[in-house]
């Protein structure tokens, strides 16, 4: 499903449609990540990559130009670089833990004391809020400032100017 | 090791192509931002999909469960949605503001308006 | 007590200081703050390269949970050297910007421009000083986003152009590291870097780890330019506004070396990775055709800008060429170069803010004759050129004699006269400068204007005495370099 | 649209649950899914959706644009507050044990705190740049 959905986004030309299809995809990803047992991550992903990208994208696009133009692109490099970074990966992952194997690193190092400890030693049953603001509350930190930084970069960036600043390009 | 148990590296390694080749090959900015976003939520299964305990609940501790998938990485790839988020909203910015500049949103057109400007001066 | 707190609070103030700088929206409280802040900044790197070059590594657990369960932030020779090093500059750089981020930027975009600079500097210093590869992400982020912003500040619409083409390439190499880093986590389990190197010791899987370094490198090349990684940067610096281009150049590129070469020892050093990789002779091909190819572009451009941007390309070559050696010479050149080209490209990047406020523009045809209008800038400027060339009594002569002698250390002499040979493509274009600025009639349009203003001019000029200081003088860059040096070798191999 | 009736009464009778659930989504973190970052972006959306249906004017007179500038600034400040707090009495940066006699208390203040941070900045930073975007909007009609 979300393969077919990618595919048609790369062969849509006009862009609403894009967006619109880049939202079914933010929720088919949403749905996997549910059944992955990322329920938080699946609330994030359904808010931020359904609602918020895709009223940013529309928003941008009422601002600019709805049809991407019609011209070939150079298909061949890309293809044989993304397929080569892909086949990369694919390198790499054969030597990965498989699929829900208890036995593998992430699963024995450092996350038993998260989910066997956080409710002594945070009082807060829900593992990810508690690794999220205390273990790694620093990573939060940066997170948020990232935001911030986002939203400070697009005031920046939109605010009206007065000063007419073509002068140097005419 | 099956192809089985590696089947969520195989779909992750597709949207990560997919998004990349949006990137790379198409022109419109717009597009290129979008192409970068599916390139990042690829790494979302990359990282959620080995932390999936199967018979194993979310993360939330609670009476009569006893195994649970793995926290972590659902935090670092929280830390990546908001990032993401963060950076298509300044991309959009600056594409709008380019847009207004240039009065196109299309590569190639403005690389020729940069070139053309160059050889007036 | 608050001793021991420094290693968060080098990171924390100029993080606290940006949204202070928003909420009060005033171009004077901005500027400030923004040179308060990174005057403190210095201070405390001081003390900690003090502190730990008297006591070894110092730690500091955030939140108080120890690693590698928390966040910890680790500060040993190497990285206390970087800390200095992106501090010294933008200490300098922050009060040099009042007078040219006024006439480069509209009032009401002015204060955002320094919310922005602390941002940088806290990304910068962030990326730094932790101990834990998740966190660099965050922080490369911080640093990154605030970068497109300040270049996309730019006067010129081409500025836009080029910061959409960065915060491309930088997603994706963020992304890339993004999935090194995962690749690392799903086999040992851990984000702490102490940590980690520990346990990839163990690991006898070698794939991931191979996938994991690439990606890690190719994410990290684009963003320090790596060749042939390097199409963001010129483009980049050549448009955005003056003092953004001083401060990057001078630091965010040598941070990601920095990270690089983190990885490179302290991280994959330990684990049989390097015994199975040919990885010293690729990016000893790479830094070569760096250096090579950039120079020699650099010597047809028109604007003196993007001249010396191709040229920080060619100068970045230098740095992974000393890494490739991989030996302790080659390291310590390397790692004092961070240093030497740092302080060189924010001296030469500084100066050409001052020409850009009187010029108007830094092509070759305005600056005709600048050398008598503007005597001190331009002296400056050729000072810092002759740096880069690597002539004896600068700071970039150190870090040739020391990649020479690494060369000579590992038998390669064909590679000491490639050095050489660059070296002259450089006085190539750095006499481009020399006749446009010294003997050429000067230019009609802009024959009144004189000196630039004290204050820019002296902040440059601080950067100038230090390029001369750290050829003369190098007990302190080389001396902190090679125990950097010694200590990445000794735990690495 | 901002005159169909239908939808200003709709509107009208959803924004303050959405609200209400945001506040919900924000204290309930601990216990399920979510948390300050999550909220943030559903009392922005409400925000927004506001905006849609009665218009930027309307929106902008309900939440001026200064407030939500003040908004961005000032979640990064809370968190980082937090931190700070810590080290002045006498833990760690962001250590939230020393925040409450007892620890355990200490970190829900410490975690209740910095998700009030998060929220704060989080839907300031997306109201404002829907506001930028949308203000372009208008400029441009009026030529």
């Amino acid at each position: 499903m979300m393969a077919i959905v990618v595919l048609a986004m790369i062969n849509q030309r006009n862009l609403f449609a894009v967006v619109v299809l880049g939202g079914i995809y933010s929720f088919l990803m949403a749905t996997v990540l549910v059944a992955l047992d990322a329920v938080d991550v699946a609330m994030t992903e359904a808010s931020v990559g359904a609602g918020i990208s895709t009223v940013l994208l529309l928003g941008a696009l009422y601002l600019t130009r709805g049809e991407e133009a019609k011209h070939a692109p150079r298909r061949l490099i890309p293809l044989v670089v993304s397929i080569a970074v892909g086949l990369a990966l694919v390198y790499g992952s054969l030597g990965l833990p498989a699929f829900s194997d208890p036995k593998a690193p992430i699963h024995t190092h450092v996350v038993p004391r998260y989910l066997n400890d956080t409710l002594k030693e945070t009082g807060v049953p829900n593992a990810v809020t508690s690794v999220l603001a205390s273990y790694r509350g620093y990573d939060t930190l940066g997170e948020t400032t990232v935001v911030f930084t986002a939203g400070a970069g697009v005031i920046a960036l939109l605010r009206r100017r007065r000063r007419v600043r073509e002068e140097d390009d005419k | 090791m099956s192809l089985a148990s590696h089947y969520s590296y195989w779909v992750t390694i597709f949207l990560m192509i997919a998004g990349l080749y949006i990137v790379i090959a198409r022109g419109n900015l717009v597009k290129k931002l979008i192409g970068l976003g599916i390139f990042q939520t690829s790494v979302y299964l990359l990282y959620i999909a080995p932390g999936k305990l199967i018979g194993g609940t979310a993360p939330i501790v609670a009476e009569g469960f006893r195994t649970y998938s793995n926290p972590l990485p659902h935090v670092l790839i929280l830390t990546a949605i908001v990032v993401g988020v963060a950076t298509l909203a300044l991309g959009l910015a600056i594409v709008v503001r380019i847009r207004e500049a240039y009065g196109t949103i299309e590569e190639d057109e403005i690389l020729a308006q940069d070139r053309r400007e160059e050889e007036q001066v | 007590m608050t001793l021991e707190h420094l290693p968060a609070l080098q990171v924390v103030l100029p993080l606290i200081s940006a949204p202070l700088i928003v909420l009060v929206r005033r171009r004077w409280f901005a500027w400030a703050l923004a040179v308060l802040v990174s005057w403190i900044s210095l201070a405390i790197a001081v003390t900690l390269f003090l502190e730990v070059g008297r006591t070894g590594v110092i730690t500091y657990a955030i939140g108080n949970w120890p690693p590698p369960w928390g966040i910890e932030y680790r500060v040993d020779a190497l990285n206390s050297f970087v800390l200095v090093l992106v501090s010294f500059t933008a200490a300098v750089v922050a009060p040099y910007a009042r007078i040219s981020i006024a006439a480069e930027l509209p009032r009401e975009q002015a204060y955002l421009l320094f919310a922005m600079f602390c941002l940088c500097l806290a990304g910068l210093l962030g990326i730094t000083i932790t101990g834990d590869m998740f966190n660099i992400f965050v922080f490369l982020e911080i640093a990154s986003l605030s970068t497109y912003v300040m270049i996309a500040l730019g006067q010129r619409r081409k500025a836009l152009v080029a910061a959409y083409q960065y915060l491309i390439m930088g997603t994706i190499g963020a992304t890339f590291y993004v999935i090194g880093i995962g690749l690392l986590y799903l086999m040992t389990g851990t984000l702490n870097i102490a940590d980690l190197a520990g346990r990839l010791r163990d690991v006898g899987e070698i794939r991931p780890l191979l996938a994991a370094f690439a990606f890690i490198t190719v994410g990290i090349g684009l963003k320090l330019a790596l060749f042939p990684l390097h199409q963001w940067l010129p483009n980049a610096y050549a448009f955005a506004p003056s003092v953004v281009t001083a401060f990057l150049s001078a630091t965010a590129t040598k941070v990601s070396v920095y990270v690089l070469i983190r990885f490179y020892f302290t991280i994959f050093g330990t684990s049989i990775l390097f015994a199975a990789l040919p990885t010293d002779e690729v990016l000893l091909v790479l830094s070569i055709a760096g250096i090579v190819t950039a120079s020699l572009v650099a010597v047809f451009q028109q604007d003196l800008k993007r001249m010396f941007a191709y040229s920080s390309v060619a100068q970045i070559g230098y740095i992974t060429l000393g890494l490739s050696l991989a030996n302790e010479a080659g390291l310590t050149g390397s790692i004092v170069h961070l240093l030497n080209h740092g302080v060189t490209k924010g001296a030469i990047f500084l100066l050409i803010g001052g020409i850009a406020l009187r010029c108007g523009a830094v092509t070759f045809d305005r600056l005709r004759g600048i050398g008598r209008r503007m005597p001190l800038t331009a002296f400056g400027l050729v000072i810092g050129g002759l740096s880069l060339v690597g002539i004896p009594g600068t700071a970039g002569f150190i870090t040739k004699w020391y990649l020479v002698l690494a060369a000579i250390e590992r038998g390669y002499w064909w590679l000491v006269a490639v050095i050489v040979a660059s070296s002259l493509i450089a006085l190539g274009y750095v006499w481009r400068f020399v006749e446009a600025a010294y003997l050429s009639p000067p230019d009609e349009r802009s024959v009144k204007q004189g000196e630039a203003p004290a204050s820019m001019l002296g902040f440059a000029w601080v950067l100038v005495i230090a390029c001369v200081y750290f050829g003369l003088d190098t007990s302190f860059s080389v001396g902190a370099a090679r125990e950097a040096a010694v200590l990445l070798i000794g735990g690495a191999r | 649209m901002r005159r169909d009736i239908v939808l200003r009464v709709i509107a009208k009778l959803l924004i303050p649950f959405m609200l209400l659930f945001a506040l919900y989504v924000q204290f309930h973190g601990d216990l399920g899914p979510g948390g300050g970052f999550q909220a943030g972006v559903i009392i922005a959306a409400s925000i927004i959706f506001y905006t849609i249906i009665f218009g930027l004017p309307e929106a902008r007179r309900l939440l001026p644009e200064w407030i939500v500038e003040t908004m961005v600034a000032s979640g990064v400040l809370i968190y980082a507050g937090v931190g700070v707090l810590g080290i002045l009495l006498g833990g760690n940066y962001l250590d939230y044990f020393v925040l409450d006699h007892d620890p355990v208390h200490g970190q829900h203040r410490g975690i209740f705190w910095i998700e009030v941070g998060v929220a704060v900045t989080v839907s300031g930073v997306m109201l404002k740049i829907f506001y930028m975007f949308a203000g372009r909007r208008r400029d441009e009609d009026n030529g």
